[in-house]
């Protein structure tokens, strides 16, 4: 449909922009509605002499009606999108899938701190490796992030995945995501954190299996 | 050259009350606030068992038993009021004001003792909630006291006459007052 | 306005007040973390409404004053409730 | 002395006049961002270089002023202050002093607000949300005296607002005119006291959000900062329940305005008095319970977000039914197209996009993307722009004989509309597709992001336009000052308007009435068959044979 949004590479990421056009239908037609009946009460009933106001208070249920079913549409197109949204949330922030590639982000003032596990796939032995501000992963896998944040609050957002979350000083918060398209692609912060917020960022790199086993071995040569 | 705007209550509660409830009202969701963030990061973070032990028990306990028995000496001026003896009155209110000044001055004993054993609202998260929250509800008892002051010297220069449901008003501020100390004192203190 | 003759006893109210510190100290002292945290706050919320009712003359006012001091404690209470789910569990 | 009066009247005027001073300051603000992020790191004209921390301070001065040095003593205390004695039949406010003294405590947090810019190291920087750690370590913004300041500006303003509240409350509560019963209460003073008791009930966990964080500032306790202990989550609950609550605050005086005004130049009853009541009062207990739709992503426990998103998609409810009756009173009426009509039927149209593009924020998925963007801020400046500005040019206008005993001009002001209209459009609608495009928001320099590059021409269009509504406001200032002196003297009822305010004076003696009016009916009397003329005043006695017509 239409590309106002950037190029969608995540798993998750059609589910959001589905949910995003069906909200985009039921408001737009209630927007076309609405103010469509403005407009035309506008032109048909303004002023004119001698034609008299039907006086109609509206206090009574019949008479109140009028706005009564509407608003029952409303609640009922309401609990629609509150149910799609539930499925959507429940299936991206509710639950962790399984990943055996576990990186950590960290916020700073002013980049990201992206610190990889290396070939023993656990965070904090030797044989980590920290690149600032470049992310490297592997299309078609489950990526698990951990987010911490040595100072303020940051937020790691990667457009094209279609994932957002707070780095919160003083909490690990996990979250997940998975590239379904190779590329490069950009993650800036999108928390005030600062005079340096603006223009704090990096690279997201996805790479297709090899390129991602040949950058793994360039990076951890004695493997 | 205030306009004296009869109160034409619809209600038949007079203003002053309904004010001062509303205020009242608005003071329950501040205290409120503070102490529901103090038991939640307490529960959050493990109990601050150990850092209660450094409190000075015994101040508080007599600071308690100065703030009840100051709501009863206010209680009783207002009970003056009502009975007419502008002696009544002028007594409880003094008393009230006295006891109140015995609460700020124990406080203020209590935070110097517990500063000089290096426990200062940098010390730690128990302790900024403590002189957080007993720092705030002392300001509070702090504008008790002006307000009952003002209206001692009032009726001391016996002006008070048209205004004597002020008092029952400062009461009612009091009282609130004391209640939140009520919930401070277990709060801090006993657990 | 409060009638002259019936007048809640103040002092009696006063000696509760003291009686229900003095239990919630015994409290703390003699029983178990557990069960003294329940008695303390149960002693405190009747001290708080016997300061209410009694000093605050509730018990003669009419409805508005009651909801006036009850709808701040329910939305206390909802504040409290979301934060536990945050910092108590720690999600 | 008329500076010291206790007049509801003259303090309504003095709250304006600090509403309009801070408007014209916050534009200011507004005109420097947007030169900022359409012509990066250049000289905006008549100013000069904008340094990142600068950009910052003005984005989060923007906020601050607008939010609470604008909308709130406009909509709040210029209206309630001025209309709720009239309106409800009383001679002044149930304590005047209290009154006088909120508006001089309201002076000093602008004094104080204003004293924060020339402090060293300027004004607060860490967003007018002020999330810590940010805001709580004066090394992270280089900011120290400028946020302590922000934080004394804010605390008494709630102050002050709070003694606002007191007075709007017990004097509806009491000072009503014989036979003036809640339900024949004007919907804008319905609307003012619920705001007032939203506000109340709100402001005090922000209260003490605000004295954690001033000792987290001054005395180095540790509130919000982890390594002493403390939680950052906390201020966001604090700040957010009393946050949404406050929109509302804002919002409801500016929807009370044009429930008043709609009816007049309609000549025919609001539709639903009642369920616009009873909508009213049910959004106000609902926006108790919606604020973590802006913490969905902040850390919050996800199992939390669902309640919040459902409880804030179905706040659209009561609201839409709001919309609903407005658009019904339309639906046979003889509708005069005068200035505060254009603006009450503009505020009106632009809040219905405001409350659509609501849903899209609520629900959690979505927000996931759009969260921080500048989706959200053409949002929220489709709900908050509309009550402030559209809904306050059509209050100023409409009460403005009654206000200052003169006219408007109707021509300055049709065309000060249609300006307006247009080029607030011309910011905000393409406003949402930046925001779509991802987009972050309070960034100086979008260039510096490849993403955001095939967004930029809009962003120059955005600005270009913000800075044609910005001159398009001269019209109503010249309007506002000449009209003062020069405007046509206006008699009692130049609407021909049933609220009681109308039968008193223009501009109303000290007291207001002559004698305490006698209310015999709602004032929506529009078109009523029992008399001839299309209106009826509250306090006009029923003539003893009610002559029913045709």
């Amino acid at each position: 449909m239409l590309n106002w949004f950037p190029e969608n590479v995540s798993s998750f990421g059609g589910d959001i922009d589905s949910l995003f056009y069906l909200i985009l239908y039921i408001t737009g037609a209630w927007f076309l509605l609405t103010e469509g009946l403005i407009l035309f009460f506008l032109v048909r009933y303004r002023r004119r002499e001698g034609r008299r106001v039907t006086y109609y208070h509206g206090n009574n249920l019949k008479q109140a009606a009028w706005i009564l079913i509407p608003g029952l549409i409303v609640l009922l197109l309401d609990l629609w999108v509150d149910f799609r949204g539930a499925e959507v949330w429940a299936k991206i922030k509710g639950h962790m899938p399984a990943s055996d590639l576990r990186i950590q982000v960290t916020g700073k003032q002013f980049n990201w701190e992206i610190v990889y596990p290396g070939p023993d796939g656990k965070l904090g032995t030797a044989d980590d490796l920290q690149m600032d501000n470049e992310l490297h992963i592997p299309a078609g896998k489950v990526v698990r992030v951990v987010l911490k944040s040595k100072d303020v609050i940051h937020s790691f957002f990667l457009p094209n995945l279609r994932f957002k979350q707070d780095a919160v000083p003083g909490r690990e918060i996990e979250a997940w995501f998975q590239a379904t398209k190779p590329g490069r692609f950009e993650m800036p912060c999108s928390e005030l954190c600062g005079f340096g917020h603006s223009g704090m960022g990096g690279q997201l790199f996805v790479h297709t299996p090899e390129e991602y086993e040949k950058w793994v071995r360039e990076h951890w040569p004695e493997k | 050259m205030a306009t004296r705007t009869e109160t034409l209550t619809s209600t038949g509660i007079p203003s002053g009350k309904v004010g001062v409830w509303w205020f009242l009202a608005s003071e329950i969701t501040v205290f409120g606030g503070l102490i529901a963030c103090y038991i939640v990061v307490r529960l959050g973070s493990g109990g601050w068992g150990e850092a209660t032990t450094h409190l000075n028990f015994s101040l508080a306990l007599a600071n308690t038993f100065v703030l009840l028995t100051s709501s009863l000496t206010m209680v009783l001026a207002f009970a003056g009021v009502q009975d007419g003896s502008p002696k009544g009155l002028r007594i409880s209110l003094l008393l009230t004001i006295l006891l109140g000044l015995i609460f700020l001055a124990i406080k203020a004993f209590e935070y110097a003792g517990e500063i000089r054993e290096g426990f200062t609202p940098a010390a730690g998260i128990f302790w900024s909630f403590y002189y957080g929250m007993t720092g705030l509800h002392a300001l509070h008892v702090l504008a008790g006291v002006a307000v009952n002051s003002i209206l001692l010297i009032e009726a001391l220069g016996d002006i008070l006459r048209p205004n004597e449901h002020r008092v029952e008003l400062a009461g009612l501020y009091w009282h609130f007052v004391d209640i939140v100390w009520i919930f401070l004192f277990p709060l801090l203190y006993l657990t | 306005m409060t009638g002259d003759g019936h007048r809640p006893n103040y002092f009696l109210v006063w000696v509760w007040l003291l009686g229900l510190v003095i239990v919630s100290i015994m409290a703390s002292l003699l029983l178990r973390k557990s069960v003294a945290v329940y008695l303390i706050f149960a002693a405190a919320i009747v001290k708080a409404l016997l300061v209410a009712i009694n000093y605050m003359h509730l018990k003669y006012e009419r409805l508005l004053l009651y909801a006036l001091a009850i709808v701040p404690l329910l939305i206390v209470f909802v504040l409290l409730f979301a934060l536990f789910s945050d910092f108590v569990f720690h999600g | 002395m008329k500076i010291f009066s206790t007049d509801h009247k003259t303090i309504a005027k003095q709250y304006l006049t600090l509403g309009l001073f801070w408007a014209i300051v916050g534009g200011l603000t507004s005109y420097l961002i947007r030169w900022q992020v359409a012509y990066p790191d250049t000289e905006a004209p008549g100013w000069g270089f904008i340094a990142p921390d600068f950009y910052n301070m003005l984005v989060t001065m923007h906020g601050t002023i607008m939010v609470f040095f604008v909308a709130m003593p406009i909509l709040l205390a210029t209206f309630g202050n001025f209309l709720i004695p009239l309106m409800i039949g009383a001679r002044d406010m149930a304590f005047p002093r209290l009154n006088r003294l909120s508006v001089w405590v309201f002076a000093l947090a602008s004094l104080v607000l204003l004293l924060s810019f020339f402090v060293p190291g300027g004004a607060a920087s860490a967003g007018w949300t002020g999330y810590p750690p940010l805001s709580a370590n004066a090394t992270y913004t280089g900011v120290n005296w400028g946020l302590n300041l922000w934080l004394v500006a804010l605390a008494l303003e709630f102050v002050s607002f709070l003694m606002g509240g007191i007075n709007f409350l017990t004097t509806t509560i009491n000072l009503r005119a014989p036979g003036m019963t809640f339900f024949r209460l004007p919907l804008i003073v319905w609307m003012q006291i619920t705001a007032a008791v939203l506000f109340m009930l709100s402001v005090g966990p922000l209260i003490a959000g605000a004295v954690m964080l001033l000792l987290d500032r001054v005395a180095g306790t540790t509130f919000y900062l982890p390594e002493g202990g403390g939680e950052p989550l906390l201020w966001q609950h604090l700040f957010w329940f009393f946050g949404h609550p406050e929109v509302y605050v804002i919002f409801l005086p500016g929807l009370g305005i044009v429930l008043e005004i709609m009816p007049v130049f309609s000549r025919k009853p609001i539709f639903g008095y009642r369920p616009i009541i009873y909508s009213t009062i049910a959004a106000g207990m609902l926006s108790f319970v919606v604020w973590a739709h802006h913490q969905f992503l902040s850390g919050m426990d996800p199992r939390l977000a669902m309640p919040f998103s459902i409880t804030t998609i179905l706040i659209s409810v009561p609201f839409a039914l709001i919309v609903f009756a407005m658009i019904a009173t339309l639906w046979r009426a003889s509708i005069s197209f005068s200035t505060p009509m254009l603006f009450a039927i503009g505020t009106l149209s632009i809040f219905i996009i405001g409350g659509l593009t609501g849903i899209f924020n609520g629900s959690a998925p979505v927000d996931i993307y759009i969260h921080g963007t500048y989706f959200v801020v053409a949002h929220f400046h489709f709900t908050l722009f509309s009550a402030t500005f559209f809904a306050g040019f059509a209050g100023i206008t409409y009460w403005f004989p009654k206000m200052f005993g003169r006219m408007m001009n109707e021509t300055l002001g049709k065309i000060h509309f249609w300006l307006t209209l247009i080029f607030f459009n011309a910011v905000f609608i393409p406003m949402h597709f930046v925001g779509l495009g991802g987009m972050m928001r309070r960034i100086a320099n979008p260039m510096q992001y490849e993403f955001l590059q095939p967004l930029q021409p809009t962003n120059v269009f955005i600005t270009l336009a913000a800075v044609l509504l910005i001159v398009g406001q001269i019209p109503f200032v010249v309007n506002f000052f000449w009209s003062l002196f020069r405007g046509r003297v206006a008699e009692r009822n130049p609407w021909q308007a049933n609220t009681l305010e109308w039968s008193a004076g223009s501009p109303p003696p000290h007291g207001n009435f002559e004698r305490v009016p006698v209310v015999y009916r709602s004032p929506y009397e529009y078109s009523s068959p029992e008399v001839v003329e299309d209106w009826l005043p509250q306090d006009r006695p029923p003539e003893p044979s009610t002559a029913a017509r045709q």
